[in-house]
């Protein structure tokens, strides 16, 4: 077992794919370079032909990509998604859409790494979260690693899928260190995790509020409520299973999502929980998520934006009550 | 350059015009008495762009189409019999009733998909030819979009990278010089689309499109280049639409877009009709070796009519087919 | 009291208008032609200054709408959801976000005409239903009329509006006919509609799916099930008191979305019931929302992806039973 | 043509240059000492082109930036108090604390504001543009944009729609030769960016941009043009940036992307220096007069720092302001 970091562990993921298979090649803005993380020095092993640095064109590579592995490459594209509404159309129309309106004639093994970054001060245009816009389209496989052991995992099972994987890096964790299986580890999609057991009220928190609910059930085991905290890892495909099966266990249910609230993942996983747990359940559903308003620069107000501690608290107090 | 000894693609040529042309006045009639629904964009005036032009890939190479794209995979060497089926809806189909006249694909002869949205194939085209060149194959790359399609930015930033990363991709415009009902002069700034080329610092050239032969000698220089690793090249065809954009689009019209004399006078330069005249001026066949190949080609698309009818029907249970290669329980969410 | 069809309304709508500020203008691909119905004949009476033909650059028009409504103008754009996602930077970044941006400096009066087709046998393509998407985009307001009098009394409030409005046309009501007010009918945004009393179970149903609940209410009724069909009109914002008041009254909830299920508006509705009415829901609330699969062209295929009569009246037993 | 009469003319331009270098002299030490935070891109050794090229504007013509864009805004004329104490996220700020450095703007002198995103911002100049052209004014609209973002879609799409349309816009694109780490001739295939300008048949030109004047002429004959109703233009400002990217960026570096020779020969055409040679060759004006303008600057950025300081935070009841003109609950959703 060794200690790494979430964003050394994709960099580890992506050089032991690179190195298994000479189809894996890496695009994006400034690869090369180290400035978006994780990507820097993968050049001086792997040279021109599998790093490729690609111009402010995101249609056009995004694009690129997706037409590279219906010719059999298997490419992996760094982008923010804040960067990426340029490039919806190709996300839509063609890597979600492409095989199943040709009838499955295309395989379509690509990664597109998202950064999702938030809590920074960047305001509104470098703020997305928009992995509920995503998980509206079918067609896509979306990740949405929190542990570093998750992320060196999850990422060498996105690039061996034959699928177009969405591959979310939160921002937040980026930076968290911790212990990762030596060997061929890999994760399965699909496959949640439950991070802490409780009793009382179920958590499913998306990407970086995993931590957030985590320090919320601390708080909470001392007033004497136990919380499961259930980190799904993947949103498509989802352990609905294992969401469901807590539900029954504890009779009550707080989603905790980054994105904005309306149409969020916390909304999916409310109304999948009260249509289908509906019997189990003890107390209202509570979505914890940010605020319909754009994330404003002022670190004083934007973060009144997210969902935090403190909101997750008070929501299992409502469910409880 | 034509070669004498191409005496059989030149007939080849013919035919697959001919083929192209009787499927799509197969499809338009079958939409207009609606036995087919959706939308059908018929290609007939323009066969010798998508002719011309694919005559001069091989069947490993690629090309992608647009919404007005029964042409190009028939040119490509596609059956018209699974095309047909398509239209229909039919499991049969290219794409098993999934995508319809907008969306046929065949990949085992190169054909990565058509289009319905404006420009989107055009990055696709890009990304295989970039896996070519990565795999140090020679497979050129051929995109066919429109005057119209020419707009949008999926267009600029697919060919500046092409051009920077020197990837073979002949970028093949189909300037049939309208948009819907809009004449492209009021919608390009450019005399001329080739002209576009210059800020990629690509060759661009602008051919007579309703000239198959012209049409096949641009783009094969072009892909003669792009194959030599000497990067890609814009080739503007210019021809015409003999029919309204979409069956039946003509009675929504609330103004004319253009005159019946500007139809008529297209219509005496029908690419057929010219490279029929050429066969016979060259002795390259005799008129009844043309009707023959005619007769032929009617004969195939009534076959493939037959085929397409006859096919089933997908069955409800293939609705997720095809969705993810690896599936998950789609049918669950 | 004239009878209009939905579409009628809208041209209606439009040129009274036009005819009323001089700042408001029509745009968008084909606009003086009759091609998508709607704006033909228009051309004649305002002439090119004011409907003004665009070529397929939709991140320029969607653009240019909105820094036309900053300096000033009032444009309405036509288009269709499908040719949308090439301009979704636009409508995320230029038309949600300016005015927050900017401390609110920007006013940007614009209209957005979506047109939302499906079931047409267009194939994937031709038939998005995005609505979900955009609402989980802060700053814009988003509206679907269901009869022609609120076509045209809705759109005539969008384009007083002083904030960008998508008004989204729903193709499967474009040929509704009915009786529309004479007068400066208007309807505001956030009220919703109560299209059948019903005291046993609550339905909201978005656009297209209004007709056929209300179809589905027939249907039941004859079981001896009485149904509340709701009809939201707005989407942002979004009448909750009206939809929780009727909650308040059934005890039972069923949400009906033409959109893909995930992050539907169906479940975001479903969401909020289960939160808020609580207490007052008998059974489980129900998504009826599209399957998670692109529509397919063969129409064999295609019906079996959208809500219709039959799954609502099974939703509604599911809830009752 | 410079006329020997716009002696204010030429001291102003020297007097905004100044205000620009020191206000991000001041912003690249704020943000190394994490006294303001965000992202923060100096536009130090560019200042020539945002001042040459607003100098040839009025007051209520429009201008549109981009990440980095502190520089256009003073250039157009907006406060340095409010752009700084923004820079701050302080409610006296331009965006009350909602922009920070990527979106400053002021509608009150045609300043549209900034985008983060690449290239988003040039629909919205055309827009303004279209504006000014159906209301028959003759505002002209001015999108900066760099090297970069000229690789982006929306920047065709632009430049053809005001092309076609004859719109009053002046396309300025500053070619700092990088986009980040790439140098330009790695991702556009053309020598000059202004050679684009032929596929929208607009006059491309590229100037000298560590010239002030240079740039002033150019984009002055660009904007006579555009008020004229001759339609728009493209003026590429070849110039430089001394720093990295952003503040912090330089540490994040796995691999050079210049080097410091190339920094240092760039160094030795610094915009304020060559401007205010030219200003004591030509006697306009004496070292001691330059030198109070210079002071003058400082002074003007020292009182913008402690304006910044001293503003108030905006207040949590604050967050939703702004969002809609005609206010939503929007806390209800
Ligand atoms: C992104 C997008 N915008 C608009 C449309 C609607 N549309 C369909 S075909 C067409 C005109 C296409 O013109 P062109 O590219 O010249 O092709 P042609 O039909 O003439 O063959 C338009 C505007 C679309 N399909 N996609
Ligand atoms: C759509 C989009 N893609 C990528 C980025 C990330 N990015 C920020 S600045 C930049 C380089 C911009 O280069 P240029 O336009 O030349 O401006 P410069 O920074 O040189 O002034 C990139 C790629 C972005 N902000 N937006
Ligand atoms: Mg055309
Ligand atoms: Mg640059």
């Amino acid at each position: 077992m060794a200690e790494l970091s979430f964003s050394a562990a994709i960099t580890e993921a992506i050089k032991h794919e690179m190195r298994r298979d000479p189809s894996v090649f890496l695009m994006g803005d400034s690869v090369r370079s180290g400035i978006y993380g994780v990507t820097g020095g993968l050049h001086a092993e792997f040279g021109d032909d599998r790093v490729l640095d690609c111009p402010a064109s995101e249609t056009g590579f995004v694009g690129a990509a997706v037409g590279a592995a219906a010719a059999g490459m298997r490419p992996i594209v760094t982008s923010q998604c804040a960067f990426m509404w340029v490039a919806m159309d190709q996300f839509v129309n063609q890597v979600a859409k492409m095989k199943y309106m040709f009838g499955g004639q295309a395989t379509l093994p690509v990664v597109y790494r998202m950064g999702i970054s938030y809590a920074n001060s960047l305001a509104a245009h470098h703020t997305d979260r928009p992995h509920p816009i995503y998980m509206n389209i079918p067609g896509l496989k979306i990740v949405m690693p929190t542990t570093p052991a998750d992320a060196l995992g999850l990422f060498k099972t996105a690039v061996r899928e034959d699928d177009p994987v969405l591959f979310c890096e939160d921002s937040t964790v980026m930076r968290t260190r911790g212990e990762v299986p030596e060997g061929d580890h890999t994760v399965p999609l699909g496959v949640a995790a439950v991070r802490r057991e409780g009793t009382d009220v179920t958590i499913v928190a998306v990407g970086g509020m995993v931590q957030r609910s985590l320090a919320a059930a601390e708080q909470l085991a001392a007033e004497g409520i136990s919380v499961e905290v259930i980190d799904p890892r993947s949103l498509v495909p989802l352990d609905t299973e294992a969401i469901l099966a807590s539900v029954a266990k504890t009779g009550r249910f707080v989603a905790v999502d980054s994105a904005n609230k309306t149409c969020s993942v916390a909304s999916e996983l409310c109304a999948l929980v009260a249509q289908e747990a509906f019997r189990s359940l003890k107390g209202p559903v509570q979505r914890v998520a940010s605020l319909m308003v754009h994330p404003p620069f002022s670190p004083v107000l934007e973060k009144l934006v997210y969902p935090d501690e403190g909101k997750i608290v008070e929501a299992v107090r409502r469910t409880m009550g | 350059m034509t070669k004498p000894g191409d005496r059989s693609l030149y007939l080849e040529m013919l035919r697959r015009m001919l083929l192209i042309r009787k499927f799509d006045e197969a499809a338009v009639e079958l939409a207009a008495r609606r036995e087919i629904v959706g939308a059908v964009h018929a290609y007939i005036g323009e066969e010798a762009v998508a002719v011309g032009a694919c005559a001069a890939l091989n069947d490993d190479d690629y090309i992608t189409g647009n919404h007005r794209s029964h042409g190009h995979p028939i040119a490509k060497g596609a059956s018209v019999d699974r095309a047909m089926a398509e239209l229909f809806g039919k499991r049969t189909g290219y794409c098993k009733g999934k995508g319809g006249s907008m969306h046929l694909a065949d990949f085992s002869v190169g054909i990565l998909g058509e289009a319905g949205i404006l420009g989107s194939a055009l990055p696709v085209a890009v990304g295989a030819a970039l896996a070519s060149k990565l795999r140090k194959e020679t497979k050129v790359s051929m995109p066919f979009f429109g005057d119209g399609a020419s707009n949008e930015g999926a267009c600029h930033e697919s060919m500046n990278l092409a051009a920077i990363w020197k990837l073979p991709v002949v970028f093949v415009c189909e300037n049939n010089q309208y948009a819907i009902v809009k004449n492209v002069r009021d919608l390009v700034a450019v005399q001329h689309i080739a002209d576009r080329a210059a800020a990629y610092d690509m060759p661009g050239v602008t051919v007579d499109g309703q000239d198959v032969l012209a049409v096949y000698e641009a783009v094969g220089a072009a892909v003669a280049r792009a194959r030599a690793g000497q990067g890609p090249s814009l080739v503007e065809c210019v021809t015409y639409r003999y029919f309204d954009h979409a069956e039946g689009m003509g009675r929504l019209l609330t103004e004319p877009y253009r005159d019946a004399d500007e139809v008529e006078k297209w219509r005496q330069r029908d690419p057929i009709a010219i490279h029929r005249a050429w066969l016979l001026d060259g002795g390259y066949a005799t008129a009844e070796e043309l009707d023959a190949i005619e007769k032929d080609a009617a004969a195939a698309i009534e076959a493939a009519l037959e085929f397409a009818r006859t096919s089933p029907e997908p069955d409800p249970s293939e609705l997720f087919d095809g969705l993810y290669t690896n599936p998950i329980a789609a049918d669950r969410y």
